[in-house]
């Protein structure tokens, strides 16, 4: 039986596609790059905010920066580089994001909970999140969820998804393609032509209640929902064996 | 010229009292050697900039040196929370230290301008987010072809940068491979640059592989011979990052005592980088030191 | 994914009439197969961008190819004119070719602003002189912060780039060392990529030395493998420049006639760059040959 | 006797101190910064916009883009590197300079003789002049003289000098510091307050007379006109026999 990490690396290896250039952080996401990497998806390539790009690391890295992406990798570049050409140059097919709060439109917030001013929690802040929300093709949101997270309106939206403040990404000239996926412990959420997230599909067993329950806005859920697909053995297999041996993010 | 000094000359001489500061290096190459000297100075009133304010901008602050802090992203990368920043930017914090805050590319693009020359320096970024809201540094610029509105951010002249790299000949030719950070936007945005090396080599070394040289000796100040100066960070090619220790710190920070008793252990009761490492001890560098991965040469004749 | 072609192959299937195109390389690494080749499969109407169009930028225009030409500096560096461009581009001229000027660092920033994806770029240039008087695609503007007025330039994504480097793989990573030229900026502000190698090697040995990858694979289409296809021109570690052959040029392309013997001798008489090298002959390629001056490796383990 | 050109290598390598990073061309500059490297300024830091930085050429380089720049030398950097960080972000305190015309505010023409649009002459343009010119925190210009060369305007303004179109380089905003000396193979040039040539020095037996006689415009003569020191035999023999043997430049 898959852990709910587990089907969350299984479900977003697969959105991604054999010879895609990918935008990698660290745990869960870099996790689905290696089991796409691993079947479907040989010819992936992973860049790193680091700086290392095709990076094939012989242990998992504990770091965005660990010495591992960069021995044996394709190409080590400035971080001026990486986001100056690669992610604004528009090379990136797809980013990963996760965070703290997600709201409706895919807005992501990394930076505060309450007030900016004064808020009840620092949180890290952006680091790349905001240009990777902005730039890449496809953006790719993961998170568990609960209320706390799902919530009405992000205290402080870090990265943009497809409504901000009441304009769409068109209405700013945004050039990235926005969240397509919002990959969850519960099911998966794909966005509609007003950039609203919809239930699409549900892991097995799960009920659009349950995940409505986890949800702090009133949920819309597909015509059609879809059950989706849970590893199989093998494919648990590859993860708890070779890919996360030591059970650091699964 | 000969640049060579030691950590504390090359801090006493250049990181005063309102300075504003980088110490470079992405995950590699961090000189926490240079942080704990800053600290034993008693150095105040630091801006502290840094796209990743690592444990030691933690430490620095927990130290009581720095006023402002301009960052990207804060935390304990892969493992949790930069404790002493939570505890002077949450709410009711009695002490708050100022933030200015970005994302890795805008700030970076600070540097950019000011390696440039430029005094600000456009990107595609910001629209519709909040980041922009909160940073009045942050404005737009209209492109004179398209008309598009594209966002903004000014030149940042740190007053020192300190970088950390794996060689250096006398007069501060620096030579890095393995992640390069923004190390050299950061060296010509500088006003004054230190370089720490892990090795010292002679000039010829430097000129058998020029394409190597990140950072040119014209535009550094001052050079400090500073070998296992990144400890916890690490070294592409001398030494793996400790992520053993990036993993216990987060006990360790969560208690301002317990906090308190580290700095007092690992930074004032130690004299110099080779003092901590006699503390550290040999286990640790033993279980740290890199297994060899020697690349070919190239060929520069002619 | 294996983009391996011939040149033939490469330019037939990239460099078409009307399209924009940039065979970069600063003196060093200037791909003279691919211009010549464009020659033989009789490609008009290009615009021809370059911050220095070489001789082969002058056998492309003598050749007819030519419709306009954007460029910074045009000379046989050291020697003379180019003559090809004189001819068409001085009074009384019948075809006059169009000519789109900026200096060095402004057409580089045409370059640097499509690699970055933005539609322009700011620099601090231009004020007082006549070269943006003399082009209208230079215009100014203001910075937000200080007010001040800085010129700027549009981004300029040419169709297709040709890059020659020392060695790639077959997916296209390729690694240079030596001058640099714009090739980084010019290849990531393309619409296209082709990579022209002297050496062809297995992705491990790309992998063993990361940070000399010029250009990744990820943003490259086709690769070429052609040794010694920068005669004249050099390949640091390969073969010298040929001062001979750019001073012998001056009188070869002052003459129409003699300029038509040569083209129809080393260009249209021959079929790919092995029918060019039989005729330079192995003299030439004896003296020009490198005499080896290999660095050491740098150690990439932790 | 030293020729004209021995002279002007002699007398702009007098301009150069111990220390200075240079921005170096082919030819007479490149002769004068080896001169003073060998001589009084061991320090001289020689940067090519090749991207060669401290090059130490084995031999004379033919072209600015020499591989012998390049092999041994303290970094190479991109064009980008040397135009943007080096150049225009202000590292640069001496710049060298020549052209086909010369005006008395020091402005240079490398582009057209005759009007833009259908030149007499089609010169080889900027390059990296202009940047130079702006930059350059002393630019120095060398030029022969004659009527032809020394023109009361230039036919097109490559690189800015003190004054363009009526516009002082205070008005206009540049940050380099323009023309501070004129070398050329009958003396030298300084320039006044108000940004004019002025003849301050005059080679051993050379009279204002036949300076002003190859000169364009009415020539401003300094008050006290010095003559400018000749190089001795032991310069004269450093440059012949070891700068530039095969005399490709002298």
């Amino acid at each position: 039986m898959a852990s709910a990490s587990e089907r969350m690396a299984f479900r977003a290896a697969q959105e991604l596609r054999d010879g895609d250039v990918v935008f990698v952080g660290i745990g869960l996401p870099n996790l689905a790059c290696n089991l796409a990497r691993a079947t479907h998806a040989p010819g992936l390539c992973m860049i790193y905010e680091s700086g290392a790009i095709g990076a094939i690391p012989e242990r998992l890295p504990v770091s965005i920066g660990d010495p591992s992406l960069v021995t044996d990798s394709l190409a080590v570049v400035s971080q001026a580089e990486v986001f100056q050409c690669l992610l604004q140059g528009g090379r990136i097919e797809v980013g990963f994001l996760g965070g703290a709060q997600v709201d409706r439109w895919g807005n992501i917030n990394t930076t505060v909970v309450g007030p900016y001013e004064n808020p009840k929690v620092r949180l890290p802040g952006s680091g790349g999140a905001c240009e990777i929300a902005v730039h890449a093709r496809r953006l790719l949101l993961m998170m568990r969820m609960s209320r706390r997270a799902f919530v009405e309106r992000c205290d402080f939206i870090t990265s943009p998804g497809h409504r901000m403040h009441g304009k769409s990404r068109a209405e700013l000239g945004m050039p990235g393609g926005g969240p397509a996926r919002l990959i969850t412990d519960l099911g998966v959420l794909a966005f509609d032509e007003t950039g609203e997230a919809v239930l699409t599909e549900v892991y097995p067993g799960v009920t659009p209640e349950e995940v409505q329950a986890a949800c702090g806005w009133p949920l819309k859920v597909a015509a059609r929902l879809e059950t989706s697909a849970s590893p199989d053995a093998e494919t648990l297999r590859l993860l708890r064996e070779r890919l996360d041996p030591q059970g650091l993010h699964l | 010229m000969d640049k060579r000094c030691s950590m504390k000359e090359a801090i006493a001489a250049s990181v005063k009292t309102g300075c504003s500061l980088v110490i470079d290096g992405f995950t590699h190459l961090i000189c926490f050697a240079a942080g704990h000297e800053i600290i034993r100075q008693g150095v105040r009133d630091l801006t502290a900039i840094r796209l990743t304010p690592d444990l030691v901008y933690d430490q620095l602050i927990e130290a009581g040196c720095v006023k402002r802090l301009v960052f990207s992203w804060a935390g304990n990368p892969g493992v949790g929370s930069l404790h002493a920043l939570r505890r002077r930017s949450e709410a009711g914090a009695s002490s708050r230290i100022a933030l200015e805050e970005y994302s890795h590319f805008g700030l970076l693009s600070r540097f950019l301008a000011a390696s440039a020359g430029l005094p600000f320096w456009p990107l595609d970024n910001y629209a519709g987010g909040d980041i922009a809201r909160a940073n009045p540094e942050i404005k737009t610029v209209q492109c004179p072809y398209t008309g598009r509105t594209l966002a903004t951010v000014p030149a940042l002249h740190p007053d020192v940068a300190i970088l950390h790299c794996q060689r250096a000949d006398q007069e501060g030719n620096a030579q890095v491979w393995g992640l390069l950070g923004s190390q050299k936007e950061v060296a010509f945005a500088a006003r004054r640059v230190i370089v720490v090396a892990e090795e010292i080599v002679p000039t010829e070394v430097i000129r058998k592989d020029p394409n190597r040289t990140l950072v040119p000796g014209i535009i550094v100040s001052h050079v400090v011979h500073e070998p296992w100066g990144c400890h916890p960070s690490f070294v592409q090619g001398f030494h793996d990052r400790d992520n053993e220790f990036y993993v216990a710190w987060e006990e360790i920070s969560r208690s301002p005592e317990r906090y308190a008793a580290y700095l007092d252990a690992f930074v004032y009761g130690v004299e110099d980088r080779k003092g901590y490492l006699a503390k550290l001890g040999a286990g640790v560098m033993d279980r740290l030191r890199a297994k060899p991965r020697v690349c070919a040469g190239v060929d520069y004749g002619y």
